[in-house]
C-alpha cells in the first residue's frame, strides 16, 4: 500500500460512494477530482453534469469554472444551466457535490455571510450560486469540507442551503421535494452521514488512524454514531496512480494539504 | 414547522417592478425594423447606459462574459448601477472597480446568486470590501431561481413557481414569496419577473442587425436577451445576414431583442470564450493579487482600466497577441 | 386600373394594413399572402413570424402549413413555438391575423365547434391552435374572412379566441393584457373596425361597388358604421401585379371565389 | 363581468396527475446509464407503447412527425389511448384509423389545441367522425398552453402561469384555474403540467444512445422530450457518439430521455422534414379524398397500414424511391 495523504484518501472515498450509471452535478475542485477518478475506476458510466450546462464531457483536464469549456470538452450536450437545474427539479439527477464554509448537524450549509449583521457582515461569502437550488432538487447531497471547529458548527450564520433544515419534516413541511436531503460528508477526519429518525449527522466511519473523539473535538456540535462504525477503505494502488497520473498531475487538487 | 407557520414572504428588497403590463409597455414601444446597428464599444454604452440602470451581465461570470462592455462602463464612469449577479465572479470583479475607489459609486443594489468570489480562484478582496461597507443593498436567491427570473420576464408573465428557496435564509433575504399549486396543493416558491433595463451578452457572431449565435453553454443568456428592454451584444466576428440566414437554426437571439452591436475580438478575455480561447489564469491571479493592498489595486485600475483608451489597449498590455496565441492553443488543445 | 376578384381586393386592403417595421404573426391562405404583399410594396421591413418557430423567412412560395420548411427557409431563426408566443406574450409583437367559422359583433372567434352540445357537435373545428394564445398577446388583431351570415353571427356556438369578449373593459377584467384586442376585419364586402366606446365593429370602409345594405344584410348583428364610411382604395396595378406574379403565381389563395 | 364572478375553474377533464412529486419517483427510477437503444420500430412500439398510455406527438402535425411509429402503433391496434393534440394534423389523422374502423377504439382521450384539421388542406372528413361520435373524451387547450403544459412537465414544477385562455370558452372547457400573481396581483391563468406516458419524435439525427439532433424550428420538441416519461425516438440517420461530441451545442434532447431509437430514413413522411424533403401534397389529398366514403378509407388503410408489413413498404407503395428524390428535390429547391 501505497502513502498517501488526507487529501488524496478524502477523494479516493468520495469515488467510492458513486454508483455506476447514475448522474452527479459536480463543481469544480474535490468533487470533481471524485467524479473524474470513479468514472476511471468504480464507475465507468457515470455522467457528470455542470450547472452551466455542459453535459457528460470526456474532460480533458481539471475545469478551473463549472462554467468553462473544458465541462463541455467533447460533450454529449451543452446547454443552458436552467435545462440542468430542471433536470434535477424534474428528479433526474441523483448525487450533487455542495461545499460551504459552515455545515451544521443537520446538514444545512452556509456560504453567504459570517458574523451578525447580514447588510455589514464579517465576511462577506458568494451566496448560493446553484448550491440552493442542487441541495434543493437533487435526491442525494454529498459534500467534502475540510473537518474543524470553525466549518462544523452548532449553529449556522446563515441557512444558504438546505440540508434536513430542522430536522425529519421539515425538508417536506417547506415545500421540497420528498425523499432528498443530505446523505454524506466526506471530510478529512471521516465519513459521516444522517441518522433516519433525527436526520442529525452520525459518524459512519473513521479513516485509519483517527479517533472518534478526534472527530467529535474538531466538531461544534454533539455526533451521533453509527454502529458499529467502520473504518474507511483506504485508497488503493490503481487509485491513487489514477488520481496522480490522469486525475490531478498538476496536483492541483491533491496538493492542498 | 408546521406549513401555516411557513413564513410568506422574503423580507429582501424588490429592486424592480415585476408588472408584466409595464414591461409590454416598453417592448411595443422597441422598434422591430432590420436596422443596422454596428458601433463602437464608448458610442453603445455611452448612448444605452444610463445612470441608475439595472444591469444583467451575460455567460458565466469567467466565460464568455463581455468584458469591453464592462470596462467601458467602469471607464465612462456611470453611476447608482443595480445588478443581476448570477455567477457574476470576474464580471462582479471589474464593475467593484468602480467602488470604493475614489470615483462615486458605481453598483448600488445587487441582486445576490454568486458574487464576490471567482470559484476555485478565491475570493476577491476588493468585491469583499464593497459587499462588506454596508453601502450596496442586497437581495438573496440562487442561481436559477435568478435565471428564473428573466425566464419569467421572457416568457412575460409576472411570476413563475420553483421548488429551490424554501426553508432556508436564502428565501427569508429574497424577494421571493410563497404559492400553493391550484391544482396539487404543493407549497412552492414564486419568484418575480426581472426585466433589466440593460443586458450585456458577449457572442460569438452576430450580423450587423444583431442576429446571435453562441458555441458552447448559453447558461442564462436565452432568457437574459429576451428579458432585458435594452441589448448591447459584442461578438468576436461580425458576420453577414446571408452566413445568419444559412442556418436559422443556429441563431439564439434575434435582432429585435438587440439594440447595439460591437465587434470585438477577444472580447471576453481574461475570460474563457469556448473554442476560441481560454481564460487568462496568470491575469487573473495578478489582479486578485493587486487587490489585497489598496495601493497596487489603484495602481492597477489604472493600468487595465482607467489609464487605457480603449480594450485593444488593454490586451496589449496583458501581453497582446503572442498572450491571446497562448490562450487560444490552450482552448484548442487542452 | 384593371380588372380583380374580390379576393385580390380583399388581399390588397389587407396588406396595406400593414405598417413597415413592425411585426406580424401570419397563418397560412390569405394572410400569409397580404403580408408577402406588403413586404414586396409598402412593408419592406416587415417581419413575419409563424406559430411553430419560423421568423424573418425569405420566403420562396407560400407555405402550406405554418411549421412547414418554407417559413424558416433563409430565416433569421428558426425557433420553438414557445418563444414565438412568448414573444407575443412580452408584447414585442404589433399584428397577428386570424379567421374563424364564426365571428360576433365584439371580433370574438369560433374555431372549435357548431352546434349546441359540446361533447357531440355537429362540427367539429380544430379548435384554438395558437388563435387564442395568438388573439390574447398581440396588440392587434386582424381578421380576414368571407363575409355572410353563417359567419357573422349574435352568438357564436363557442369562443375560441377572445375579441372585446362581452364589451369594454372586459378583456382587462378577465386577465388579458391591457391596450390588446380586435383591429380590423377585411372581408370580401368591406373593411369593418370596432367603436371605441362599445368596442362593437363597425363598417369603415366599402369595397368598390358594395352597400352599406348589402353588408348588412350578410351580418348576423346589427353594425355600427363609422362616418364618413369611405370607399376601399383599389388595387394598383403594381400590386395586382406582384401578387399575381410574385406572391401566388399557382393562384393557390387568389384562385379561390 | 367584475373580477369576483371570473369563473375560477375550466369544467374540463384532467386526464394525468400533474404532481410533480410523483413524476420525479418515475424520473428517478429511469435508468441514466448510457447504454445502447436502437431497435426496430415494431419492437419499439411492442415494448414501450402500453394500451392505455397518454401519448405526446412530436414536430407539428404534418412537419417532422413521427410517421413509422404513428402507423405501428395503429398497426398494433393499440387501445385506449390520451392524446396530446397541439396541432395533431395528419398524425392525427393516423391515430384516427383506430377509431370507427371497427378495431376497437384506440383514441379514447384528448387534450385538444388542434385537431381534426389538415390546415389549409381542409378538414379531415374521418376525424370529425371519430370527435363527433360522442365516444372520446376532450379537453380543450391552446398551442402555446398545451406546450407550456409539457414546459411544467419538463422543468418539474405542478403547473405555470399564462396570460391567454381567459375569457373564452376554450378555458371554460379546459381544465386550467384561476391564479392571481402573489406580487402585481394580476389576474393569470394556471395551467397544470402534463407529464405523457410517452412521446414519440421525429429527429434528423440520433447516435445509438439517444441524443438527438435537429434543424429547423423545434416546436414544442425540448419541452415533450423532457416531459415525456418513456420517449421514443425516430431518426433520419443514426450518426456515432463521436460526431454527437465534435458539437455538443447542437444535442437538443440528451441520452437520459430516452427509452429508444429506431432508424427510420423518410420517417416523416408524407410529412415535411426540413432540410430533407418536402411534404407529398398529393398523397395527403388522396387520404383526405379517401375518408369521404367509409369503404374507400377502409382499403386506403388496408394499402397503407394494415396490409402493408413495415413502413418501407409503405413508402414502396407511394411512389418509392421515384418520389421520395421528387420530395427532396422540392425540399431543396422549392
Amino acid at each position: 500500500m501505497s502513502d498517501y495523504t488526507r487529501m488524496e484518501l478524502t477523494i479516493c472515498a468520495a469515488a467510492r460512494l458513486l454508483e455506476d450509471g447514475v448522474i452527479v452535478v459536480v463543481g469544480t475542485g474535490a468533487p470533481c477530482a471524485a467524479s473524474m477518478l470513479a468514472q476511471k475506476t468504480t464507475a465507468p458510466n457515470l455522467t457528470l453534469m455542470f450547472e452551466a450546462g455542459g453535459v457528460g464531457p470526456q474532460l480533458p483536464r481539471m475545469p478551473i469554472s463549472v462554467g468553462d469549456s473544458r465541462t463541455f470538452y467533447r460533450g454529449l450536450m451543452a446547454t443552458s444551466m436552467a435545462d440542468i437545474m430542471e433536470t434535477c427539479q424534474r428528479g433526474l439527477v441523483d448525487y450533487t457535490f455542495l461545499g460551504g464554509a459552515q455545515i451544521d448537524q443537520y446538514g444545512n450549509l452556509n456560504s453567504t455571510t459570517v458574523g451578525e449583521d447580514y447588510q455589514r457582515p464579517r465576511v462577506r461569502f458568494p451566496g448560493s450560486g446553484g448550491a440552493n437550488d442542487l441541495g434543493s432538487f437533487c435526491w442525494r447531497i454529498l459534500v467534502i469540507t475540510p473537518h474543524d471547529r470553525r466549518r462544523f458548527v452548532e449553529r449556522l450564520d446563515f441557512i444558504t442551503t438546505p440540508g434536513f433544515l430542522d430536522g425529519p419534516g421539515a425538508r417536506e413541511t417547506a415545500g421540497l421535494p420528498p425523499g432528498t436531503g443530505p446523505f454524506k460528508v466526506i471530510t478529512d477526519l471521516a465519513i459521516l452521514g444522517f441518522d433516519d429518525a433525527s436526520k442529525r449527522m452520525q459518524v459512519e466511519s473513521l479513516h485509519p488512524g483517527v479517533t472518534l473523539d478526534e472527530v467529535q473535538n474538531c466538531t461544534g456540535f454533539e455526533l451521533l454514531t453509527k454502529s458499529p462504525i467502520t473504518v474507511t477503505v483506504e485508497p488503493e494502488d490503481e487509485q491513487l496512480r489514477i488520481l496522480r497520473d490522469e486525475v490531478d498531475p498538476d496536483r492541483y487538487i491533491i496538493g492542498r494539504s | 414547522m408546521s406549513a401555516e407557520n411557513l413564513q410568506q414572504c422574503g423580507s429582501g428588497p424588490l429592486f424592480m417592478n415585476p408588472d408584466s403590463d409595464h414591461a409590454r409597455q416598453t417592448f411595443r414601444a422597441k422598434s422591430k425594423a432590420l436596422a443596422e446597428k454596428v458601433m463602437s464599444v464608448p458610442e453603445a454604452v455611452d448612448q444605452f447606459v444610463s445612470d441608475g440602470d439595472y444591469l444583467g451581465s451575460g455567460g458565466f461570470g469567467g466565460n464568455r462574459i463581455a468584458t469591453a462592455l464592462l470596462h467601458e462602463i467602469v471607464r465612462q464612469q456611470k453611476q447608482d448601477l443595480s445588478l443581476a449577479g448570477h455567477t457574476t465572479t470576474h464580471d462582479f470583479q471589474i464593475l467593484c472597480a468602480g467602488n470604493e475607489t475614489g470615483r462615486g459609486q458605481l453598483l448600488r443594489r445587487v441582486d445576490i446568486a454568486y458574487i464576490v468570489g471567482l470559484e476555485a480562484r478565491g475570493l476577491s478582496p476588493h468585491a469583499r470590501r464593497v459587499c462588506e461597507s454596508g453601502q450596496v443593498e442586497f437581495c438573496e436567491w440562487s442561481n436559477y431561481t435568478l435565471a428564473l427570473r428573466f425566464q419569467a420576464a421572457a416568457m412575460g408573465v409576472p411570476y413563475l413557481p420553483v421548488r429551490s428557496l424554501a426553508g432556508t435564509d436564502t428565501f427569508r433575504k429574497s424577494a421571493a414569496r410563497r404559492v400553493v399549486c391550484p391544482f396539487t396543493g404543493q407549497e412552492l416558491i414564486a419568484v418575480p419577473a426581472l426585466w433589466p433595463d440593460l443586458a450585456l451578452i458577449h457572442v460569438h457572431e452576430s450580423d450587423a442587425f444583431g442576429n446571435c449565435r453562441i458555441r458552447g453553454t448559453s447558461v442564462a443568456d436565452w432568457c437574459l436577451a429576451r428579458a432585458a428592454k435594452k441589448l448591447i451584444i459584442s461578438c468576436e466576428r461580425l458576420v453577414s445576414n446571408d452566413e445568419i440566414r444559412r442556418d436559422p437554426t443556429a441563431t439564439i437571439i434575434p435582432y429585435y431583442c438587440v439594440d447595439a452591436v460591437c465587434e470585438v475580438p477577444y472580447g471576453s478575455y481574461p475570460g474563457n470564450m469556448p473554442y476560441e480561447y481560454y481564460s487568462d489564469e496568470d491575469h487573473l491571479r495578478q489582479w486578485l493579487q493587486a487587490e489585497s493592498d489598496p495601493e497596487t489595486h489603484r495602481q492597477f485600475l489604472d493600468d487595465c482600466i482607467f489609464g487605457v483608451s480603449d480594450f485593444t489597449e488593454y490586451l496589449e498590455r496583458c501581453g497582446g497577441k503572442q498572450r491571446l496565441e497562448q490562450l487560444r492553443e490552450q482552448e484548442l488543445h487542452p
